[in-house]
């Protein structure tokens, strides 16, 4: 097996420098997610800015994947609407879930592509996942997004 | 004329070419009770243990990898067997199990309402007054479960009663299922009256006055189509092992509300969310109710033989049944001193038959029938208040399976006459 | 050195010969979650079922005579194994089966007693000021179901304490097991520590205070000689699949006084005495506790399984344990960066270890194993209070069984040294 | 296989002409036995006479093993002392455990040793019994025997 493939240099950046980590004065929606195979936890908290871009904080503690996940999740959705947000977060979970087939688009997904190799190890989708998880939750909480939205 | 290659299909069955009692041809008609399996079965779960065997849901390691896509492929096969999806199934040790499952939802959640601790949902929780329903053909799987209930919460047990010929009486189902009614569980075809009972609408009847419906579908889902959606049921349970799966696994269909709803029973390993000394969370269904290593090489077993009965085809399956049904119904109908208990003929009925034989206890016909080779299963078939109502202490049945055919009943008729000639009542 | 032959052992279990990830041999060191199958156990399976399968306990036929007899000498196998009596050991699809049906005899006594339905046995009633006391390093399957029994009855869950070397703080025993106490259930070996507990002590002081005393045997039965009564236990549970067996059976030992006393957990066909639609009397142990079709198949492989194991001999499968011990903890000692979570020496401990790397994640450790075949548990191995004790979220754990020798654990030594490597933490 | 070597002529005709069938007016002792695989029922009495005889009545329901094993039961018991009652019921258990083997004694068996045969099928052994459970339930119920003794 070529773990290079799973650990891409994109990830290992990430998980060693994570991006945005810290949570939120007075978030308007907040998710705590874990996974209950490992025990790898993530808080993920929403707020907008008056323009409607989305405000993101994170705190959590894991693996590698889990955590470089969520610091490429604030990279991408801080600032952006929450519409778009949308579009990324399901790009992510289909390419997560295609096991390394499927074409994931770049333009979208940013430093996410890297996951695509992910995908290959069943056990660690969920680890990729969890912060999107979260994200979605802490959106609903916030009003942003209705409950059952794509998922 | 069947449309089953049922030699064909004997082939796939190694036990089915042994021989018993010193040179008998084995005439295996016990499939009410659990059925033969084919190789494909036997080398689906071999194959797993000796390619990717590990622990499911937990491992990171390439066969954990292995063995959990096995068992949520497995999940998903059986699933698809009876129109569901895979989410909403979940494996138990056996239709026993499922059924108990169900039934302690109930008791647990009148407890923990009855303690204050935290939020129940109120449609399972029972109070003295509240009556749960089932009918008087009942295998003791789908009423002992209910009596228990009954005891620890203080509900009432009501059953629809039986037709002479072995059918509901529904003249007072109104009254049976009324307003006080919060369960209603029945059983699809009866295990020793063969017996196909008009579940939908008893469904219909449990959801009008807001009760939970339940369908016991152990004789059903291996002998015909079943479609969970068409039946109006909220859970449906069944084994594996009388539809050609291995011992040790049973099903559990839900819809996704109510599984969401119910209390878990049994509790441990893989069915939480967060652990902590002084409380825990559960998960989600199907993984809230299958605490503990799971049932994995029976359910890639019970996989095989679901894609075994769907590459014959589940109507060509009923169709075969029926025409069995009707061959032993008329035969045994046709002998002197012989009477059916249950459907004496074929409309709305499996093809276990039961019957009696005058002046011959079934034990002593059933032995007779042994030392011919024919195995048919003698006693109350766990169903012994409905030996009661047709004041039988037990009776003999013939039940027969897609690798048999009419030349197995013809050998269990001769040995019926056998043994009255035997034992000199004819 | 150990008196064990690996290599031939290996030879045994076919999986043991596959490759994983691209041609690399498989290392299994994750016995600890589910041990592999020899092909004795395959093919006593398979046996069966080409050959005497039927419904045990139920037909009269000559494949059900067989099938009962096969049932019943596993019995005999498997409970001679723990040097016990065949009417004292109940089968279940896993320990947490075992363990669920212990509590829930403390709940339905409950419940029952408190609607005043029948004479219930007063050791099982529990009432809040009542404690139930275990340890912090028990499994799920040995912690929830007390929760939840407390829960419904509102009595209170007690735990020992750990020490930071991962034993049992007996500090304050006299204290914690005290005159309160019903119940005191507590794991014999550690599967996320690898400590093994002074059970009989532990059992002693329940006794003395009139608790019923149990014992988590899943990782003990299979690694040490255990003679139930030198436990000092009421119960004793443990599972089938850790120990050789097929996934879908598990066991239950109790004292024949005990399950006598004990309510029945699951209830339907093959547990009961006698049946009406008012009220049913149940079968004496240990039918009472198994309703439903029995795990035949599994019971008849599991048997193979343990004379397999006997021909070893459970003293020298203990030594080569207690080799591999000493051998894995004194080379993950020798390592910079890693620390052991439990006992860092081989006394008193089983070959299970249980560690983190610096500046590593469990994971991620076990990912850079498993792309060179070597197959460990990462997580909180369903002990996650212990490792919220140790200030971990999780361990990777390395786990040998029969079939491992001092290479493998090389292997895995290898492993972890890569890892850090690749993770530039070294 | 044999059927003969099963239903010898003993059981058939004590079958068909039971031996002593009814119930006792006062029963010092009387128990109540049911097969609960297939249902048979039988209720074995017992009195003792002034002379220390043993007197029984019983009634049942069943297969020709079960109802043939209580017909044999009172014509061997009937007008014994515990003792004797005692010798027999253990040899009797002795022979249905022996599943075809052993050695029956002819002399204190008497008819019952037709019974040797019904020891190789298992599934016939409890419907021979049921009459001989009862029986030592009787005895013990009616203080001439204490619990536990022998079984
Ligand atoms: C100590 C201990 N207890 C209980 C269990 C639960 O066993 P099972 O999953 O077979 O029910 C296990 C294994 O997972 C265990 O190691
Ligand atoms: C109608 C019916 N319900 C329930 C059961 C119980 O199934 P199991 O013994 O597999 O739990 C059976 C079979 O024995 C049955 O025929």
């Amino acid at each position: 097996m070529d773990l290079e493939s799973l650990y891409q240099d994109i990830i290992l950046d990430h998980y060693k420098h994570p991006r945005g980590k810290g949570l939120l004065d007075r978030p308007m929606g907040s998710a705590f997610h874990v996974n209950p195979t490992c025990g790898d936890e993530i808080t993920v908290q929403v707020n907008q800015d008056p323009q409607g871009g989305l405000i993101i904080g994170y705190d959590g503690q894991g693996c590698s994947i889990s955590q470089a996940s969520a610091s490429v999740l604030v990279e991408l959705i801080h600032g952006e609407t929450i519409e778009k947000s949308e579009e990324i977060r399901k790009a992510f979970l289909e390419m997560m879930h295609a096991q390394g087939a499927g074409d994931p688009n770049e333009d979208i997904l940013g430093d996410a592509i890297a996951f695509a190799g992910v995908a290959k190890f069943p056990a660690r989708v969920k680890c990729a996942l969890l912060s999107w998880m979260a994200l979605q939750d802490a959106e609903i909480q916030a009003g942003l997004l209705t409950t059952g939205e794509g998922a | 004329m069947s449309t089953l290659d049922v030699t064909a299909i004997k082939a796939d069955f190694p036990i089915l070419s042994t021989t018993v009692r010193g040179g008998h041809r084995l005439v295996y008609l016990d499939s009410g009770a659990t059925s033969q399996k084919p190789t494909v079965v036997l080398d689906a779960e071999r194959n797993y243990y000796e390619q990717h065997n590990a622990a499911v849901h937990r491992g990171a390691h390439a066969l954990a990898e292995l063995a959990t896509e096995d068992f949520e492929a497995a999940r998903v096969t059986i699933a698809g067997f009876v129109g569901a999806r895979a989410k909403d199934l979940v494996f138990t040790k056996n239709a026993t199990e499922s059924l108990n499952l169900v039934s302690y939802a109930f008791s647990n959640a009148t407890a923990l309402n009855n303690r204050g601790a935290g939020l129940i949902d109120p449609r399972f929780v029972l109070n003295p007054g509240d009556s749960i329903v089932i009918t008087e053909m009942e295998h003791h799987a789908n009423l002992i479960p209910w009596q228990e209930v009954c005891r620890k919460t203080g509900a009432t047990l009501r059953w629809i009663p039986l037709t002479d010929e072995g059918r509901l009486d529904l003249t007072h189902l109104e009254d049976l299922i009324d307003h006080t009614t919060k369960v209603v569980s029945v059983v699809h075809q009866s295990n020793i009256l063969g017996t196909i009972n008009p579940v939908k609408m008893l469904m219909d009847r449990a959801h009008a006055v807001g009760a939970i419906g339940i369908i016991d579908g152990c004789q059903s889902v291996p002998h015909m189509p079943v479609d969970v959606h068409h039946l109006g049921a909220d859970l449906v349970a069944w084994s594996g092992h009388k539809m050609l799966g291995p011992t040790g696994i049973g099903c559990l269909w839900g819809t996704e509300e109510i599984l969401e709803a119910m209390p878990p029973f049994i509790t441990g390993g893989s069915m939480i969310q967060m652990v902590e000394m002084e409380k825990s969370t559960f998960a989600p269904p199907p993984q809230k109710f299958e605490a503990g290593t799971p049932v994995v090489a029976q359910a890639v077993a019970l996989a095989a033989g679901a894609r075994y009965l769907e590459k014959i085809g589940m109507s060509a399956v009923a169709d075969h049944e029926f025409e069995l049904a009707e061959y032993t119904v008329d035969a045994l109908n046709a002998l002197v001193g012989v009477r059916i208990i249950g459907p004496a003929n074929a409309h709305e009925r499996g093809s276990a038959v039961s019957f009696v034989v005058d002046g011959l206890h079934p034990h002593d016909v059933g032995q007779v029938l042994d030392s011919r080779g024919v195995a048919v299963r003698v006693g109350h078939h766990c169903a012994w208040p409905t030996c009661r109502r047709f004041a039988v202490p037990s009776t003999t049945r013939i039940s027969p399976y897609i690798y048999n055919d009419t030349s197995d009943i013809d050998e269990a008729i001769d040995g019926i006459v056998a043994a009255q000639e035997f034992f000199g009542v004819k």
